[in-house]
């Protein structure tokens, strides 16, 4: 078979080359520490008496994650290879750099390697003193049962709970009311996702799954994990019905309630695409009476250039909806 | 008739290290074919930068240093370079293989088997998977206990080895019958069944090199 | 040869079902008319007095031409088919939407559908008493020699033209000052692309080009028209050299000199990619002692799921740059 | 024996027309082929969007209505649904032709020419494109010379019309010896060498459709 085509030099260079394009155009936004390369810091931001936002994982997710790190949200990003957790060192120094003296909160997907490097991590700002907590996202509704909810990925809701507490933090709330409110966020957040194509790793420069010329997979993860179902691809509506049936059954969101919706691209599906699925989903939340305080249309959390997208409702409360609505500038987003 | 060597010096374990990457860099793409088919489909990749890393700190240490000290050297290179969940399980092996042989001029069949048992369970701790759970450790596992029953039996440095190297490989193979339960495969459930795990599979390649370079190193 | 795989409903009604998710999620900035449901005019902008802008042109470009409808940068935008004009209704009914008295401006790129139907548009206006002045957008480099340059196609620079003929317009200047600082960022803004892999339109989904598994094409059209020359892909940096040369070349701009750079995605290729190209054009931008005052990386115009992407440079002189600094609210771009 | 009409009335019109959707319906992919090579892969898709307004459009016009009042509205509903290059092209072509059919009750030989050279020059007008800058005037042209020789000799409303679709034909093919001056592909200069144009190819299915529509009716 032949390579995939990538713009890239060598492989080998590419988180290094990604990083110098980052900062030489965000330069106002995002700096990089001497101390260490993959580590991102927000300019504006992190602040004395302030809690530290950190957030964080493999690369290939853009803007996730280093594209989220600005005033107003989170205060750094460790930078990982390409779909690896970023090792202890980055995590480390990136702590250092953005504690306040009020703790740092690490806020990241649920992943086994991520889990272990930033545990690493932790316990070596620990030793020096650093308070740090962490708060996993596991938004994933396809990739565990529902009592099994710990277990289940991170995926395109990072989003929301990377908003909500980066705001938290901003308006300086402390460290127990900052893992609060991520805890509360992430338990509110659910996603489901579908795919349609793969995407390919810069060394490997082939798809990193097979899927048929008329398939979908409903449920698989941003870095093409199998997900829970395989099946002809069907219509926009049935595709999204699926997601939303999934979502809102675990929700329990019915009329009166209030989200914020995000319709995330996976990469290479089009906001034509994406702006169908935001109608079928504002139907069906309409018919349940469930009112969009807030929504969110593009890619926010990718991998590389798979195809399909993800639906993520984040239920609200006033604490959440305040939160959401936080300015914040960001290198590639921004709440004005 | 020339003989295999009963132990090993320090230089000839960090040639050891080296002959791994070499190993790895050549199976990189099996790997990553292995996690993508369960996986996220990096594996390979991940290894070879993690054991390019290596190579390249082990390059620049001296010849004064000690097992504990090329071994810590190797984690910390390794760990650096992939982040991953490979790097915080391996690095945590080769840091407990490394204490493990603290004060150790030379390293014999035995303090083998413990450098083994030592990294193994350095990689149960780190990641806390269970036996069945179709991880690495499901190749760790069997072949800490063919080394020791290696060991057990008088066998030498060398048949030691290469009883970890098929322990790991009948337990890499036996990863294909099992449902994932930790790490990214793990969401898979039963979809996971007929496909071997990719860091198993990388534990039978590091354990068959060595096997493999010690066999070839001769008094 | 397979069908291509979309998130779609039925083709013929992509166009609505695309403008009712756009208006669904962005109810707060952007509204549909009831007098032509094709035509998107900004909430918060038209105003009387103030000159209004109009932008459009085909769909398929998502965010152009619809997401740079807002307070502070166009009015609003008419929308055609995918990779077709839109008809003279639609921007009649929007023209007619956002004038307010002093004259309105239609900004679109150079192609010949586009300038049949908004010139009808703009006859039909004029005989209603509204006086419209148009400026194409010709920045595509590739498309047509210097001394032609009236007939180049306009592509990413789009986003430049609007960017700054909007904020012209929110400050209140008079039709002629708006039209002037229009074609000053015309003639300013220089693009070169290159396209890897083709996109499907979601009547036929089937590729709209060939091209070989190890080619790209310098030069080619965001609708997939050949571009200048065909070849091996070659690593980012010589892509982007080729394309930093041939816009140089042109741009006649050198040590001293201010410009607004903007590496754009076609669709499918992937931020991390983008931001390693950032990083050539900075270096060749760096060496050659031009000072980049602003950097756009990502999807600005697209065209579906298109491999590849683009640079554009805008020189700057003092009233250029205040315009691009000037804050706009759009429902997908915005500058705080 | 049956002969084919000399003339036609408003509803036969109407009818040619419903015909001319259907053809174009037929030839969309090819359309879309051709104008993927030198264009945007859309003609197709654009002729057939716009033709099923037209006919759509057409389903509900009154049996009263004039030649002048059908072209207008297939020309409003085309141009309405479809924009793009072809939109004000064909929708011109529509009115101009419909202007000189004005008054008219039925549509003779003589009369099918002087629309045929209207629409031809409407388009003209409107894209101010000349011969040989490869568009669908490079089908028109030839197709208006064709039908007003056959006219010059007396030849039939059927035979003047099948003489407008051999001038189309031939001047179809013909653009594909023309670097295009004119519309998208014109950027491709010697690189459009080889392809028909897709605008002259709709000219010509246009041309033929109504020639074997005419043929088709018999008195
Ligand atoms: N908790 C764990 N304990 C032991 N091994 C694990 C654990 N989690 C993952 N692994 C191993 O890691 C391998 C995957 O490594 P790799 O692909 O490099 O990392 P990632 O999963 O982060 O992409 C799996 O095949 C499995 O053997
Ligand atoms: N200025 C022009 N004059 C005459 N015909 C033109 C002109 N520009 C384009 N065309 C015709 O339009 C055709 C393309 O139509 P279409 O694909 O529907 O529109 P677009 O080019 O907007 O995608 C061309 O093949 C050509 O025949
Ligand atoms: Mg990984
Ligand atoms: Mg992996
Ligand atoms: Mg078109
Ligand atoms: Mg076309």
């Amino acid at each position: 078979m032949a390579k995939t085509k990538k713009l890239i030099n060598d492989a080998n260079n590419i988180i290094t080359e990604m990083l110098d394009g980052v900062i030489g155009a965000h330069g106002d936004i995002l700096r990089r520490l001497d101390s260490n390369p993959r580590s991102i810091v927000a300019v504006d931001g992190p602040r004395d008496g302030k809690v530290g936002i950190l957030i964080g994982g493999g690369s290939g997710h853009e803007p996730a994650f280093l594209g989220y790190v600005g005033k107003g949200l989170a205060d750094a990003a460790a930078v990982g290879n390409v779909f690896a957790s970023p090792a202890p060192d980055p995590i480390i120094e990136a702590t250092k750099a953005i504690d306040g003296g009020a703790g740092v909160v690490y806020l990241y997907g649920n992943y086994a390697g991520d889990v272990m490097n930033f545990d690493m991590a932790a316990e070596m700002c620990a030793m020096e003193d650093i308070t740090v907590r962490t708060v996993l996202v596991t938004d994933d509704v396809a990739s565990a049962p529902a009592d099994k909810w710990k277990e289940r990925r991170g995926v395109a809701g990072d989003f929301f709970v990377f908003k909500v507490a980066g705001a938290a933090a901003d308006q300086m709330l402390d460290l127990d009311a900052v893992v609060a409110v991520a805890e509360k966020a992430n338990r509110a957040t659910y996603t489901m996702g579908v795919a349609l194509g793969p995407c390919s790793l810069p060394h490997t420069l082939k798809p990193n799954f097979e899927i048929g010329e008329d398939e979908m997979e409903i449920g698989m993860g941003i870095h093409g994990e199998p997900g829970v179902a395989r099946g002809k691809l069907q219509s926009a509506d049935a595709v999204t019905d699926s997601l939303v049936d999934g979502i809102l059954a675990e929700a329990k969101a019915g009329a009166g309630d209030e989200v914020a919706l995000l319709v995330n691209g996976l990469g290479s599906t089009s906001l034509m695409e994406l702006y169908v699925v935001h109608r079928r989903v504002k139907q069906r939340l309409d018919e349940a009476g469930i009112k969009i305080h807030r929504s969110f249309v593009g890619n926010y959390v990718t991998s590389l250039e798979m195809a399909g997208m993800s639906v993520t409702l984040m239920k609200l409360d006033a604490d959440l909806k305040k939160h959401l609505d936080h300015p914040c500038r960001c290198a590639m987003f921004q709440v004005a | 008739m020339t003989e295999t060597i009963q132990q090993i010096t320090p230089a000839q374990f960090v040639a050891l290290f080296n002959r791994i990457g070499e190993a790895i860099e050549a199976e990189k793409g099996w790997l990553s074919d292995l996690d993508g088919v369960i996986g996220d489909g990096d594996h390979g990749v991940t290894m070879a930068i993690g054991w390019t890393a290596v190579r390249e700190a082990l390059a620049g240490i001296g010849a004064d240093k000690s097992f504990t000290d090329i071994c810590n050297t190797a984690a910390k290179a390794f760990l650096n370079a992939v982040g991953a969940s490979a790097g915080p399980l391996y690095a945590t092996a080769f840091m407990r293989g490394g204490a493990a042989l603290k004060g150790r001029e030379t390293l014999d069949a035995a303090t083998m088997v413990a450098f083994i048992e030592a990294a193994a369970q350095g990689i149960v701790d780190r990641g806390k998977a269970e036996p069945g759970d179709k991880t690495m450790v499901d190749a760790w596992m069997p072949a800490v206990a063919a080394a020791k029953a290696a060991l057990a039996d008088g066998k030498s440095l060398a048949d030691c080895l290469q009883a970890a190297a098929s322990g790991a490989e009948s337990g890499m193979k036996a990863t294909a019958d099992m449902t994932a339960k930790k790490g990214r495969s793990s969401k898979l459930g039963e979809r996971s069944l007929g496909h071997m795990d990719p860091g198993a599979a990388s534990t039978f390649i590091t354990l068959r090199t060595m096997a493999q370079g010690v066999a070839a190193l001769t008094n």
